[in-house]
């Protein structure tokens, strides 16, 4: 079980900010390909991941990572703060 | 070391009065502020969105990066998040150190990675109720490879 | 625009309060503080002579070409001179711009010229008495030929 | 007739700040032998003018400038402003 996190156009699109999911996925990309089954919504926000960024438990991260052990992932555009 | 991230705005002055004062090795204190501008005319405000426990973290972790890096005497961070309008200050960034050129590369490296590393995500609210994220921008992406 | 030599102190916060505000070009603003530093332990005071006359005109032609050269919406340039204690602000720049390149650049810029091209000569006075100027650092004059 | 300025040490060595001098010196370098010529305080704040730094009429220039038409000459050591 992890807690997955939305921000920005991935959580508009994907119409939720967090949810807890179920998954049994050994990287970051599995994750993503267990999420873009599930819906439509879930498949157009994954549907580049070039543009999009991960963090596992708040660190920056990449979609070859592991996630065993992880309890937090988030995913989101390219950060533009400042 | 000051690292904020929060709604509020923040008082420039009230910031800066207090840091780096009263050492005696401190020659160069360099300050940044960012201003919501409007480019185009058609902007009514700025909303920033942030990834709250990660942006404080990361952010702090920078900051003292950059502490140790450029053997500052202190450094500062402020950034909000939230709806801002046009004009109002987005964030802050101080640096005291000996040298101008360490206070000045630290005040831009702190910079280049807000802008392109810490999780923040900006949408502009148009005058005609549009929005729009903000694209990250190439050239602060690169701006970061220089360090 | 704004330069000014002058024996008094100034008030960083109140030049900063107005400095570029209220103009929606504005996205960077980028302050430099210099303060008179104690490296050995033994300075008691600062004195900074110039060449009344020629700094102004200097400094004010130097500006205008930071201004031009980076397409800043404001500057900012206030320098001392007289008699200083350990810890006092010596000087102050300030830049306005669209982007927080121009305005770090120019202030940089302008702090590179002002140590190695505007008329001013500093002496130290130390605990014991004694009295030395300081003399020109080649690093000062190699940081102006990067510009 | 020219107005000739000192700064800094050049002052200290000097003794003055400021003197009228009655020159037909054609450059800076001229000007500065007449200088040294006259007494061993001048010869030694002109020794190595490597060292110092000369502005006309509040012109940074060069010793070797012509002095037509100039009435401010400066010397000084190289400035350390900032």
């Amino acid at each position: 079980m992890v807690e997955v996190l939305y921000f920005a156009w991935v959580r508009e699109r994907i119409g939720k900010a967090r949810e807890s999911v179920e998954t049994n996925a050994a990287t970051v990309a599995d994750l993503v390909a267990e999420l873009r089954a599930r819906e439509p919504r879930y498949e157009a926000a994954f549907a580049d991941t070039s543009a999009l960024r991960v963090a596992l438990d708040q660190e920056l991260s990449e979609f070859d990572a592991a996630l065993s052990g992880v309890r937090e992932v988030a995913f989101f555009p390219p950060m533009t703060g400042g | 070391m000051k690292v904020s991230v929060q709604e509020a705005p923040f008082d420039f002055a009230a910031e800066m009065a207090g840091f780096g004062v009263g050492r005696a090795d401190v020659g160069a204190i360099v300050s940044f502020t960012g201003v919501v501008r409007d480019d185009t005319g058609r902007m009514q405000a700025l909303e920033l969105e942030h990834y709250p426990g990660m942006t404080e973290r990361a952010v702090t972790k920078i900051t003292e990066e950059a502490m140790a890096r450029w053997n500052l005497a202190d450094a500062l961070v402020i950034h909000r998040h939230g709806r801002l309008d046009i004009g109002e200050q987005i964030m802050m960034v101080a640096t005291a150190a000996r040298h101008r050129g360490d206070a000045f590369a630290a005040a831009e490296f702190l910079m280049d990675y807000l802008k392109s590393r810490a999780p923040f995500w900006k949408k502009e609210h148009g005058l005609d109720g549009e929005t729009d994220w903000v694209a990250a921008k190439d050239s602060d992406e690169d701006a970061l490879k220089r360090w």
